[in-house]
């Protein structure tokens, strides 16, 4: 765990202690059963609003606490541990794209909204299953915008669209010309290909060039939080799990080919700590985010698979069943590995800013 | 000395080649050609239709769906070769094999060699009919791996047992008419206290509650027995026997899990052939994605070599007879190269690859993502991969315990 | 093991008894201190020849017993097992170039000689140090070869040369225009960079287009077959090591976490034994021989790398000295390992052969 | 209140570089620039060159070779900030720290911690002035990771002890002048009857016995002690307590192994660098073989996160205090990674990065060759990657013991 300071211990905790008593797993249980597309708990995304997790990075004067990405990675680290179903990731992310590249007027028509909760945003880039931002063909002319966007996070529940089109980040609002196709996934949250059909598009004309690439990078991060919150909430049931467990008269923690493999998962998830946390740090010093997100998606990913397939193998049959909560880490954890960077997509970037 | 061979094997290979050809365009409906039905694995209920019954029954009344089992209990009383003509023959025809199940994959072949006359004279030729649907009640919810450890209990009241505890994990429980069960006899010995025996799943005090998995499926049930009658005549082999007898029938089922059942089905599908169909390729055809590329080679390699090892272990255990020691290392092999395949699937779709329902996604890939899932129990049952690297390395290695 | 018939079985126990009395580690620690660079003992080699083992896959009109590839694995593999530095691989390689290609002539000339151990010949191929035979700059004008071949195995004990040029494979004797410098590696064997100049060459004009791809085979499965020795001799000495070793009061075979090490590793060369031997036995048969080859190598790299690796962890500290064997192995393994085709020249071809 | 502070503090960071550039400028003779001298290592003698010796007087005579040290010892004084603008500055002007080896990185730290005053003003000077070497008596032929098996056994003869017994693995023992070693004084209890004492290596009975290793190098002694003295002054602590300062030693051992030694040396070099020298590459200066490149992204990846990791482990040290319980974990990730990365680089250059000798090979790559086999001992000594895993298990996890 990186160094806090007062702010940021306050907000872990408080994070923690709503995650534990308000939203766990069994909320995610119900939302599943719900079965409604846009997959999470209104009431529940309004209280986590209300106590400022929606604009962490917004700054003050829109309505934010300017806190920073590390800051926001403490909670998203938490809500992962719960698997609570909230569209606050790819809000962050949409809030940033507009933080960086907007207009004065954008980012006080928006932001306010995103920081209380009142409007929800999202980030639209792919436009096939695999992250690929080289590949975009939605255009726009005379202000309206035409593509078709694959498995947008978090669709349903979406005010507002960020999308990724050949020239630009542009805002575009849910109504005329925008049309939701639901994709579920394994995790059983939401998804949707979005079809832009000539839609009302307004540009995020400032944040430079790179400002498609800086915000992917800060949707790296935020992913790779979450999906540490998940490996660590993994990494701790399946130890108690096998503290408890009794088989040939023994704990199943006293065998030591177990007892091996969990001091690798556990060097794993110090690695993937570290790579996480540096990368949360490196959006905030603005220094290195490029590499620092790469790192971190990458050793999230990796490690994050490991996890799930052996937090799944050592709890047994009991983690096969539905009953148990395991299985859910497994099947959101791929989503995630897939979304924003695959790890072969990633060590490509990483060889290419590094120069071979 | 001719007359003293065998009936099959008095017709030569192509005379009982075209003898199959005829059966095929006798009994097989068109319209069942390419399908399959549920008897064959063990998850999904049967819901025949008119023709699927008509060539299950044609298929068992020959015993050709168990070509080797003896004749006198319903099997084909066929040779190897014949059967691996039937086989033949059938797949040219888009045919299945209808006679299928735990009864035919474990259950039948250990009673054939553990049962008495009787026993086999009235559970064998259901099976080889395809008539009766048995399952396993193995595992309990404290004997899982440790399966000495089970708590099951059979009280001896003379004439019958009487039957008291819970398993879990019994295959198509739900679906089952029989239960071939491990259960107490003897609280004084781990393991001579166990008997295997036979109970009707329609005996009164038997319970069946469906377990959902990760993969959506109910393929497996908790079971509870509360004062079930089982007759004494139920009882395969000698009290006591069961820990030997049920251990036998593992092995059978580590070597259907390893792949033995699975091997011709996966056999054809390149990993390679079907990248191609979702990621770019260049100008020779090949992969442009070369890391994908090298990754889906050094599967197939892998995989490759786990069937020439099947292979290998399958032609030494015929030289040397029975079951190989080394089904512990092909269970071990086989499951982590599906699952890794499974892996190996979703990295070559994507997102696409991870599809729970909808249109958006094809049969193929929703049946792959839950094969995914489901996959994962392949390394915990049957035996877990932990305990068949215990018994590589105990009985195989002849390393120590560690106590 | 495959299922061997009785000549292939007489074939096997004889190498076996040979290595284990007259041929064993120590043998290997003798011809290393001599410091001769040809690095093999020519009484040794006569008497293998003697036995027959030069001519296994020689047809018997010129002097060999035709047993074909399997059998020769069968002996290179008991060779491997105890680190006898000898010729016999390459040379049997190099005679099977002649015997695919070579005309009338050239076999009456060659391959009695070469079956009798009276002359040694070995393969030159690549130009660089990594494998690659689709790069070769070596040519032939007026039958004369000219051309630098890089790390040629057993160069300094061979009289003949196959060597392959842009247009084919040529014989090369020693002598005129042939010049060696010595490449010492890691296995303290022969190896030498071999420098054509303007040599006298005679085309193996029979054979077809691919030629040099089916001797390569053949030098893939024989290698593959040295390394099987290897691995099962490390694994065999590391078991009965973890037998034996008494640490916490307890010998090392009794820990968990080293006996699932050890069942892995015994899955592993479970499956090195299939590829090879299925690998020696498409080259008898004729029958997908690149496919096989291929795997067998692949296999045989895959696995000899973690056995060495695994074997020196194992043995501990012991393991890291000179006068323990292990460490020769290790040393040997990856000097094969590069030769004939990495692991990653390996899987670029069976995505070839395999289309996609 | 301003002169409480410590001297060292008085001089503000800018002051101080320019003390320290001034010094290097007085003192640094230009021949040795971008060298490095062998007392840092434990491997090889030394055979210093004038400019050497003069070096390293100069650096010993002000500490800081020894920066944090206390002065009252021979040590710098200094605080870490300063001590880092040392490292900075030698760095930038090529210089080495001519003061090293295992009295620096292990016994020092260790006997400032436990050693009385007189040790302490004994031993630690010398070593901050590079004129003694020490070596390390641990293990024993048959208490390699089960140190508390030794058997070495120091008898009590009224103001000595006699000491008789075999050590092996003795780091640089052939050159050392001292050794630290745990001995056996109580044969009744394993670990209480263990104790840490200082042993000169030229006293009569003591003979060592070079181990060449796998790389060809000789690193490592045995030490076969007859009936040699120890003066009673010699041990440190009290008897009995030689498993906790041994101990403790191990960790400051396990900190420098994980790469708190070497860090700094191999961060700079990245491995596709290197790569470049050696494949192809494509239009954009990228390496060509895009699995090669995979898999050097692959390790760079692992590798910067490991750093990170060490870092991490700093500072929450720094916070907490005292060497960190993480210090397995990063033994454990630094020994591999370091293994791995030497595996890539012969995959890299292929047989080119094989050579055992001779000019066809430069001598980075005959290094390279040579670290890769020494470095297979990384993952073995100062506590074997299976006993990190032990501890990690059992002290951190709070995994029972399997007994």
């Amino acid at each position: 765990m990186a160094v806090l300071n007062e702010e940021q211990e306050m907000l872990r905790d408080m994070a923690r202690e709503w995650t534990v008593n308000e939203s766990p797993v069994t909320e995610f249980r119900k939302v599943r059963a719900s079965g409604e597309p846009e997959a999470f708990n209104r009431d529940a995304y309004a209280t986590m609003a209300q106590m400022g997790w929606a604009g962490v990075i917004i700054p003050e004067e829109h309505g934010g606490s300017d806190f920073g990405f590390l800051s926001a990675g403490l909670v998203v680290e938490e809500l992962g541990k719960t698997l609570t179903a909230s569209p606050l990731v790819m809000n962050t992310v949409a809030a940033s794209a507009i933080v960086l590249g907007g207009s004065d007027e954008q980012k006080a028509r928006w932001l306010p909204r995103l920081a209380s909760g009142e409007a929800i945003a999202t980030l639209a880039v792919d436009e096939g299953p695999s992250h690929d931002p080289a590949k975009i063909e939605t255009s726009v002319s005379d202000g309206k915008l035409s593509g078709t966007k694959a498995f947008v996070h978090e669709a349903h529940g979406a005010d507002l669209f960020v999308v990724a089109a050949k020239d630009g980040l542009y805002l575009v609002e849910k109504g005329d010309g925008v049309a939701l196709t639901t994709r579920k996934l394994t995790d059983q949250r939401s998804h949707a290909d979005v079809t832009f059909d000539g839609a009302a598009a307004e540009k995020l004309a400032n944040g430079g060039d790179n400002l498609l690439d800086d915000v992917l990078d800060r949707a790296r991060v935020l992913t790779a939080a979450e999906m540490l919150g998940m490996a660590q909430q993994v990494f701790d049931d399946t130890l108690d799990y096998l503290k408890q467990r009794v088989q040939f008269n023994q704990v199943l923690a006293s065998f030591q080919a177990l007892q091996h493999r969990m001091a690798d998962l556990f060097a794993d998830l110090a690695q993937m700590r570290s790579a996480v946390e540096a990368g949360l740090q490196a959006v905030d010093a603005g220094f290195g985010v490029a590499r620092a997100a790469t790192i971190a998606k990458a050793e999230a990913n990796r490690v994050m698979h490991t996890m799930a397939n052996e937090g799944i193998q050592l709890h047994g049959g009991i983690g096969m069943t539905d009953e148990y909560d395991v299985g859910f880490y497994l099947k959101r954890a791929r989503v995630l590995e897939q979304s924003f960077g695959s790890s072969s997509w990633l060590k490509d970037r990483f060889s290419k800013l590094s120069g071979y | 000395m001719a007359t003293q061979i065998e009936p099959a094997t008095q017709t030569d290979e192509d005379a009982f080649r075209a003898e199959v050809q005829q059966f095929l365009a006798d009994n097989f409906p068109a319209e069942l050609k390419g399908q399959s039905n549920a008897l064959a694995g063990v998850d999904g209920p049967t819901n025949e239709t008119p023709a699927q019954t008509k060539w299950r029954e044609a298929v068992g009344a020959r015993g050709w769906g168990t070509p080797t089992w003896p004749k006198e209990y319903g099997g084909g009383g066929l040779t190897k070769a014949q059967a691996k003509i039937i086989d033949q023959e059938f797949a040219k025809a888009g045919a299945y094999n209808p006679i299928g199940g735990m009864g035919v994959m474990m259950f039948g072949p250990t009673l054939l060699e553990y049962g008495n006359e009787a026993q086999k004279q009235e559970h064998i030729p259901p099976i080889c009919r395809g008539e009766i649907r048995w399952c396993q009640g193995y595992s309990e919810p404290n004997a899982g791996s440790d399966l000495a450890n089970l708590q099951t209990f059979a009280e001896d009241k003379g004439d019958h047992y009487l039957v008291n505890g819970q398993k879990t994990w019994t295959s198509g429980g739900q679906w089952a008419d029989k239960c071939f069960a491990i259960v107490r006899t003897d609280k004084s010995d781990k393991h001579k206290g166990i008997s295997f025996m036979l109970i009707d799943m329609d005996t009164p005090g038997v319970e069946v509650r469906p377990i959902t998995m990760i993969s959506g499926t109910s393929p497996f049930c908790e079971t509870f027995f509360t004062d079930v009658k089982v007759p004494k005549e139920n009882l395969v082999g000698e009290e006591g026997q069961g820990w030997t007898i049920g251990k036998r029938l593992l092995q059978h089922e580590r070597t259907n899990i390893s792949g033995g059942g699975s091997l011709a089905r996966l056999m054809g599908q390149s990993l390679g052939d079907i990248a191609k169909k979702y990621q770019p390729t260049g100008a020779d055809g090949e992969l442009a994605d070369a890391v994908l590329r090298d990754k889906i080679a050094d599967f197939e390699i892998r995989w490759n070599s786990f069937l020439l090892t099947a292979r290998r272990a399958m032609e030494e255990s015929k030289a040397a007879g029975g079951v190989s020691e080394i089904s512990s290392v092909l269970k071990k092999l086989g499951t982590k190269l599906s699952q890794e395949r499974s892996e190996l699937l979703i990295e070559i779709r994507g997102l696409q690859g991870l599809g729970w329902e909808g249109d958006g996604f094809s049969d193929g890939e929703l049946g792959a993502v839950r094969a995914w899932l489901f996959g994962k129990a392949t390394t915990i049952y049957g035996g877990s991969t932990e305990i068949q690297n215990n018994i590589i390395a105990k009985r195989v290695l002849g390393m120590l315990d560690h106590q």
